[in-house]
């Protein structure tokens, strides 16, 4: 019983936080819902005996992920409210939840079409999770330095690759975009996009003519 | 010293309760190619931190990176001998594909291979690298290291027998390739191309990851030697899971690779981010995409499920083909036409795959070795022709070319023409086999739709080809009317040349290093189109085989 | 009533679709990187209960490197979105459209 | 797997004879690729008119080898005349190997005597025809490396060589139809050949992988009677299909004719050697060479082979009756004739074909070389109703003309009418329908050649005459600059309506800027040199001797060629006892006596003379010559005179109008649709590749689903 209502509390949170991410309006509210949904997470993690796992979704996601997101939030100055209109792409919005429910359908079927045995290996028994009076964090261990040790090492690649790519990416440069141009309003853009070319004929230059009337249509 | 030994004897005392790890063992002679690659790249940032002088030496970045990269392929030789070697009867030696690591790592011909071409690739890609950074003042040692690393991720999901390795691997390579895509930090539509490649790129990687678990869930494991030992031995009462993760991992693999209908993000990407990065991206990458593609499908998949995946595969396969042969056609910007091309190209080496079969895979090992240099080469002209700021890629900016720059458009022509699968360029044999392989597997409908796909496609090549060789640039900037007095005609000629030179932009630069790897893919390109067999007999020898620790 | 494993694989799911929905349908790249948090999480869930399911430790291994590849992930994904909201504060993610057809 | 092994020449197959000459075959297709080798390097140093000798000596030198296998095979005995050379194993690919080697039999040494002596010949010609062109070397170069190419084609030992000189022909005529490319219609006329060539590319390709995986292999040896044996006829009816498609596109036949008439747009020279005599001959040649897959399919494919190529014969024919360029009556001609060659191989008539073949080599050379030097001598004139006269200022030209026409009208003893005569016969042995076509197609061949003669040669002249304008030397220049735009264009298809008006005194006026124009390096065309050179007189002249020499010697070919293979006794067929070892027991078998092929002879003379005395009715009548003053009272005595006016006035115009139109509209709208598809196609794609990051996503999901969902489709529950 107990079971069932740390699951049906632990999953209102989860799916609450996760609507809330996708529907809140300021982005420092998404991350915060998302905070409440890696809860949730956790708490199923417990309920599921991976105790060191939900010991590092918190630590890690929570405490490290989201507090990157808000701080790159507050960083940019950008926590003001977001329009949820549909912006420019009406149909997208019904079409979202289609797809959603679609790949939910789809989901759901595969792993609920068969009988209840989803999983098609019983007792692989690796490392036996309470079979063993053994700490789950000690099982994880042993695995992660003997069948994952090969992926153990490779995320520091993973990781330095991480590091280098954001100080790369962070840095700050000096002068303007060289292709500022390019970035015009919306009409004068689409206007070129449609011109398609006849096939295997050289197609019509843009001349400069063209550019500099897009560009006094609307320069930014 | 006699103290530090104390000390830790001691705590070895302390811990003795605590049982030794059985670590697993590890041949390491397995990992020299990957570790001179991606110790190679970490120790470039090293060096650069502690001598800034190195850093600021743009030829040494460059040779440091292409002599990392051609000690990656010496490095794969002695491991290609021993794989391919038999043992005599009664003698006892090392010899054929195995694996270590706890099987996760395995060393086979088809590992090998590919990682040769990673190395090719990384080393095309930073020679013709070398002038572009400089041109565009981007300055520092990074787009190297992440050359390499990028490059390492994909020699391991050549050799990753394991699942999660694979998805590491995957991860390397693309956030590698994630930040070189938006590297010009000047370029706003780098920019671009970085958001929208990372953010599907971390998209479908939740598919992928998606498909892992519920592989695992199905079988019980994420190392490939289990799975398909697994399914060889038992009877699944239902296998909707597994088949589900089946297809989230092809639909992971489509992203990377560029399949229809996951191929969207490529034109974009490709126009946008800096061209020599995009002579990695369409060589390196695909290539790393099919290696983990042909690996976790033909080795844990082919025995249980090939039935299930390959019609999906004949499906896209012709989708791609199609797909990005006739979207090319309609482009008026070269880089854009070559990013759909390269989706057709997928679709070709997907046949090859579809085959499933022996004869399939090494068709498609040849495809990806010789498309390698093909559109490294074709890239590296573009990043010349693009010269500085990267943008003159219109269909525009070809004309002429054969006048401007003779070499560059003879060069490129012949790039094209294999391209389109001309005879006598190694293109033309890429295709031949892989519809070889399809004719072979009877699947007759997949052979005639990449026979139709490549006239369609040969359209879009000779576009180009037009542009540079058959366009007076004067035809484009109007005529001069017939009726002048001479004087007159003489000077609207003079107003024309001007008029003609303003809008063919600055001229065209050949910069060495550039040249070297250009003529390096153009070299491979004709002789492969020569002699097939230099490529062909290492690809027949090059097949997937999934051997298990120890044995 | 007992919980089985397939209630935490449907609840996955039906995170791993919320997450897919609000990908199409926000603007916002940093909401939809944490969009792309919720689908990796509905993984982890799902690879744990696999895990205790076969009762294998493996799959909490998985989620181990999960973790790890989504915060390298994030890392990136933010000093992209940083690098390109420095030079035009108000970019959505369908402002980012120049490059198409 | 060693490279060692790549690069070894393996040992040539064992055979009873051998001889030094075994090993000397690849020589023949070696020396035109050293000549292009040569000018691709050295060609623009080399210069004008030396690179033209090189490119000359190159081709001869080709002759030369071709003659010395060619006397070492007849001094075999009769079942040792094959010399197969294998150089090294080209494509290693598991069971599937292919060498690069050469097959000497006497099919494809008989072609490549004809391929490389007509080659030298139209060489030499091209020196003087590209006399002043900027891009002289250039053009040579790929001369030379068509030659190479299409002797590959001939000499290749399996299929796939075949298909890489077929490639490598279709490239070199796709480079020289483009030649002159400054102007937008030649271009198109490149493109037009491109593609449609790729259509029967595609046949071919496929032709060969069936073969392959029929046969297990592609070589011509092992593809005998013998190996037919035991395969399912309906694979070999789909495989002999697939080949005849690949035929057809190269060829030029029904339905893929369309490019041949447009590739005229290229220099003449290139018209006479790749588009009538050798490269539009290959179709043949393969259906020659793959005789015993077409004697295995089913009966219905060697019939509607011989109704394509009759069908096709007849079609071109009455198009030609209607065309004003002397260019482009000749390419319809050539359609005309490579449709007599299909209806021999489809009756079986394989010796006729080939020998066909040769005659029409000779004759259609000459007379598109003597096009050529009429163009030339005209300034570029391509329009018929503007020529006239021209025998007296262009004497030889003229006289070899002539032989050239009685040789393709078939008039006995010229070449063209033992040929067709044997194409003929056997048509009658196989079904009277076809006979009777042919017979049509051979009157309207003589018709329309004749017509083309009596337009261009004789008669008044109708082109501006010195001495009758004071200011002719002006106009003269200007007119000429003037078709160097029109003769740039032919492939736009009406130049002589655009051009017809135009030429009067506004070129004067034009003729200073065009003048302007030449003097700029690197924008001169070939045409306007002939504007600067020719300036002085208006007159048509005489073309040069490299020009006439190689006229004379077709001519003297197109007379004697006849004697290859002529009909009266057994011992006189000498080409059918040649072809023998190749053809074996294929050849069609004559079901009557020989007084029946008198008669069909007779018929076939009497129906080139009224074809002939048709066209005099029509083209001489009325126009003073008194010499000729015989043909229209015997034309007129017939009735025939009325009957044709009256049917080109009235019916007839418009048949031919509408087959003009059916061409340039349904035909190329074919072809201009197809691509209209596939760019339509690519345009309606284009729209979803929207450039927004969520659209992208959301067809990544669809994608997705589609996937899962198939995969869910076959979970066994």
């Amino acid at each position: 019983m107990v079971d069932i209502i740390v699951f049906v509390v632990s999953a209102a949170i989860i799916l609450t936080g996760a609507i809330g991410v996708i529907a809140a309006r300021n982005p420092v509210h998404s991350a915060l819902m998302l905070v409440m949904t890696l809860f949730g997470v956790a708490v199923q993690f417990v309920a599921q005996e991976a105790h060191f796992l939900a010991a590092v979704q918190v630590i890690v996601y929570a405490g490290a992920i989201v507090i990157l997101f808000l701080f790159v939030i507050m960083l940019l100055g950008v926590d003001k409210a977001e329009e949820l209109d549909v912006g420019r792409l009406t149909a997208q919005r019904p079409m979202a939840f289609l797809a959603g429910a679609g790949v939910l359908a789809s989901v759901l079927v595969s792993l609920l079409a068969g009988d209840e045995s989803i999983t098609g290996a019983r007792e692989v028994g690796r490392a036996i999770i309470g079979g063993e009076d053994e700490a789950d964090f000690r099982q994880i261990g042993r695995l992660l330095f003997t069948d994952y040790v090969l992926a153990f090492e490779l995320t520091a690649i993973l990781l330095t690759i991480a590091v280098v790519g954001a100080v790369m990416l962070a840095r700050r440069v000096r002068g303007e975009a060289v292709d500022a141009d390019t970035y015009l309003p919306e009409q004068a853009r689409r206007r070129r996009i449609r011109e398609t070319p006849v096939l295997l004929r050289t197609p019509v230059v843009e001349t400069s003519d063209d550019m500099a009337e897009a560009n006094s249509g609307g320069g930014e | 010293m006699n103290n530090l030994l104390h000390l830790s004897q001691s705590v070895l005392a302390q811990n003795e309760a605590i049982p030794q790890l059985p670590t697993p063992e590890i041949a390491w002679s397995a990992f020299i190619p990957l570790l001179i690659l991606a110790v190679g790249g970490l120790l470039l940032l090293t060096f650069t931190s502690l001598m800034p002088a190195f850093a600021k030496s743009s030829w040494a970045l460059t040779g440091y990176t292409v002599a990392v990269a051609i000690g990656t392929i010496v490095a794969c030789i002695p491991l290609w001998n021993r794989v391919q070697r038999v043992c005599e009867a009664g003698e006892v030696c090392q010899a054929g594909a195995f694996s270590t690591a706890a099987g996760a790592w395995g060393v086979d011909g088809f590992s090998i291979f590919l990682t040769i071409l990673m190395a090719a690739s990384v080393a095309l890609a930073a020679l013709v690298m070398h002038d572009y950074l400089e041109t565009e003042g981007l300055t520092g040692p990074e787009p190297y290291v992440l050359l390499m690393l990028s490059a390492s991720g994909g020699v391991i999901m050549a050799s990753a027998n394991d699942l999660i390795v694979v998805f590491i691997g995957l991860e390397i390579l693309s956030i590698a390739v994630y930040v070189l895509a938006g590297m010009h930090l000047l370029r706003l539509a780098s920019q671009e191309a970085a958001v929208k490649y990372l953010v599907l790129g971390a998209f479908a990687s939740a598919f992928f990851l998606y498909g892992i678990s519920m592989v695992y869930g199905a079988t019980g494991s994420t190392s490939l030697i289990d799975i398909q030992g697994f399914l060889a031995t038992n009877v699944l009462t239902s296998n909707g899971t597994l088949l589900a993760g089946i297809a989230m991992l092809l639909i992971g693999f489509g992203f990377k690779i560029a399949a229809v209908p996951f191929h969207a993000w490529t034109p974009d990407v490709y126009q946008g981010a800096p061209s020599p990065v995009v002579a990695y991206m369409a060589s390196g990458v695909k290539v790393a995409g099919f290696a983990g593609l042909m690996r976790v499908f033909l080795l844990a998949f082919t025995d249980y499920a090939a039935d299930d995946w390959r019609p999906v595969m004949l499906v896209l396969a012709i989708a791609t083909m199609a797909v990005g042969a006739v979207l090319a056609i309609v482009q008026t910007d070269v880089k854009r036409t070559l990013a759909y091309s390269s989706i057709s190209h997928a679709g070709f080496i997907m046949v090859g795959v579809h085959a499933a079969s022996d004869v399939g895979v090494s068709a498609a090992l040849f495809y990806l070795a010789a498309y390698t240099f093909i559109v490294a080469g074709s890239f590296g002209v573009i990043t010349l022709v693009g010269r500085k700021g990267d943008n003159l890629h219109a269909l525009s900016d070809y004309h002429g070319l054969s006048r401007r720059r003779p070499m560059l458009a003879v060069v490129f022509t012949i790039f094209l023409l294999a391209q389109a699968g001309v005879p006598l360029t190694s293109g033309f044999f890429a295709k031949f086999y892989v519809i070889r392989a399809a004719v072979e597997g009877e699947s007759y409908v997949l052979a005639i739709a990449a026979m139709i796909t490549a006239v369609i496609g040969a359209f879009l090549y000779l576009r180009i080809i037009v542009a540079m060789f058959m366009s007076d640039p004067l035809d484009d900037h109007g005529e001069i009317d017939a009726n002048l007095s001479d004087e007159e005609a003489a000077a609207a000629r003079i107003e024309l040349r001007d008029k003609v030179t303003a809008a063919e932009g600055p001229p065209i630069r050949i910069p060495t290093l550039a040249a070297v790897s250009i003529g390096l893919a153009l070299l491979v390109t004709v002789a492969v189109g020569f002699l097939p067999g230099l490529v062909s007999g290492f690809a027949n020898d090059a097949l997937p085989q999934l051997v298990a620790a120890g044995s | 009533m007992e919980i089985t494993a397939n209630w935490y694989l449907i609840l996955s799911a039906v995170l791993f679709s919320i997450g897919v929905v609000g990908l199409l349908i926000r603007r916002n790249p940093l909401v939809m990187f944490m969009c792309v948090e919720l689908m990796l999480n509905a993984v982890n869930l799902s690879f744990v209960t696999f895990s205790n399911a076969l009762n294998d430790v493996g799959g909490q291994v998985a989620v181990f490197f999960v973790l790890v590849v989504a915060a390298a992930e994030v890392v990136v994904g933010l000093a992209v979105i940083v690098a390109i909201m420095r030079r035009r504060p108000t970019a959505t993610a369908d402002d980012l459209s120049v490059l198409a057809g | 797997m060693s490279l060692t092994s790549l690069l070894a020449f393996t040992e040539a197959p064992a055979e009873i004879v051998t001889s030094p000459v075994d090993d000397l075959v690849f020589l023949i297709p070696l020396f035109p690729l050293l000549g292009f080798v040569a000018l691709l390097i050295g060609g623009r140093k080399l210069g004008e008119p030396m690179a033209g000798w090189l490119a000359t000596a190159a081709c001869g030198g080709a002759f030369a080898m071709t003659l010395v296998v060619f006397a070492e095979l007849v001094s075999r005995d009769y079942t040792q005349r094959s010399i197969n050379q294998t150089l090294f194993e080209w494509v290693p690919a598991g069971e599937f190997s292919v060498d690069i080697g050469f097959l000497a039999d006497p099919l494809s040494i008989a072609m490549a005597l004809f391929i490389t002596g007509v080659g030298t010949l139209i060489h030499l010609y091209s020196i003087g025809y590209m006399h002043g062109d900027v891009n002289f070397s250039k053009f040579f170069l790929y001369l030379n490396l068509f030659v190479a190419a299409m002797l590959l084609l001939i000499l290749g030992d399996n299929l796939l060589l075949t298909f890489l000189g077929w490639e490598g022909v279709g490239a070199c005529s796709y480079f020289l139809i483009s030649f002159w490319f400054t102007k937008d219609a030649n271009a198109t006329a490149g493109k037009k050949a491109f593609v449609t060539n790729r259509i029967g590319d595609w046949g071919f390709m496929v032709g060969i992988f069936a073969t392959f995986f029929t046969f297990g292999t592609i070589n011509y040896v092992d593809l005998t009677d013998g190996a037919m044996e035991g395969v399912a006829q309906s694979t070999i009816t789909a495989i002999s299909v697939l080949f005849f498609i690949g035929a057809i596109g190269k060829s030029a036949q029904l339905p893929l004719y369309v490019w041949l008439p447009d590739a005229m747009a290229g220099p003449t020279p290139v018209s006479a050697l790749i588009h009538a005599a050798t490269m539009v001959t290959s179709g043949v040649y393969l259906m020659t060479r793959l005789n015993p897959f077409l004697a295995a399919s089913a009966d219905w494919v060697p019939s509607m082979i011989a109704w394509v190529g009759v069908g096709t014969a007849l079609f071109a024919a009455t198009i030609a009756v209607a065309q004003n360029d002397i260019k482009k009556v000749l390419a319809y001609s050539t359609v005309s004739q490579l449709g007599y060659m299909f209806l021999a191989v489809g009756v079986g008539a394989y010796t006729g074909a080939i020998f066909h073949m040769i005659t029409h080599a000779f004759f259609k050379a000459l007379l598109f070389l003597g096009s050529g030097s009429v163009i030339h001598g005209m300034h570029d004139e391509q329009d018929m109703r503007k020529m006239g006269g021209l025998k007296k200022f262009m004497p030889i030209t003229a006289a070899t003309f002539i032989v050239g026409w009685l040789a393709i009208a078939g008039v006995p003893p010229f070449s063209g009418f033992w040929s067709k005569d044997e194409i003929l016969v056997f048509a009658w042995n196989e079904n009277p329908g076809l006979y009777v076509v042919g017979l049509i197609t051979a009157l309207l061949t003589a018709f329309y050649m004749s017509r083309q003669v009596f337009m261009t040669f004789f008669g008044e002249p109708r082109f501006a005459h010195s001495g009758s304008e004071a200011a002719h030397g002006v106009e003269g220049h200007g007119e000429a600059g003037e078709m160097a735009e029109v003769g740039a264009g032919g492939a736009a298809g009406e130049l002589a309506e655009s051009s017809a008006g135009g030429a009067g005194t506004a070129l004067a006026t034009t003729s200073a800027a065009v003048a302007t124009m030449d003097a700029d390096p690197g924008d001169g065309d070939h045409a306007d040199h002939h504007g600067d050179d020719h300036a002085h007189a208006g007159d048509p002249h005489e073309s040069p001797w490299t020009m006439f020499v190689p006229l004379i010697v077709l001519s003297i070919a197109a007379i004697v060629a006849g004697g290859l293979n002529l009909p009266f006794t057994k011992d006189l067929h000498f080409l059918e006892h040649w072809l023998e070892p190749v053809i074996h027991e294929n050849e069609a078998k004559l079901g009557f006596k020989g007084g029946t092929k008198w008669v069909l002879a007779l018929i076939a003379i009497a129906a080139g003379a009224i074809g002939m005395m048709a066209a005099a009715a029509v083209y001489l009548k009325g126009r003073v010559d008194p010499a000729k003053i015989e043909l229209p009272v015997l034309a007129k005595g017939w009735g025939l005179d009325a009957a044709f006016s009256s049917f080109m006035g009235g019916p007839g115009r418009w048949l031919f109008a509408f087959l003009a139109w059916f061409d340039a509209n349904v035909i190329d709208g074919i072809v201009n649709g197809t691509a209209a598809l596939t760019s339509g196609g690519g345009s309606l794609l284009r729209r979803f590749q929207t450039g927004y990051l969520r659209n992208y996503a959301f067809g990544l999901s669809i994608g997705a689903i589609a996937t899962v969902a198939y995969f869910i489709s076959r979970t066994a529950l």
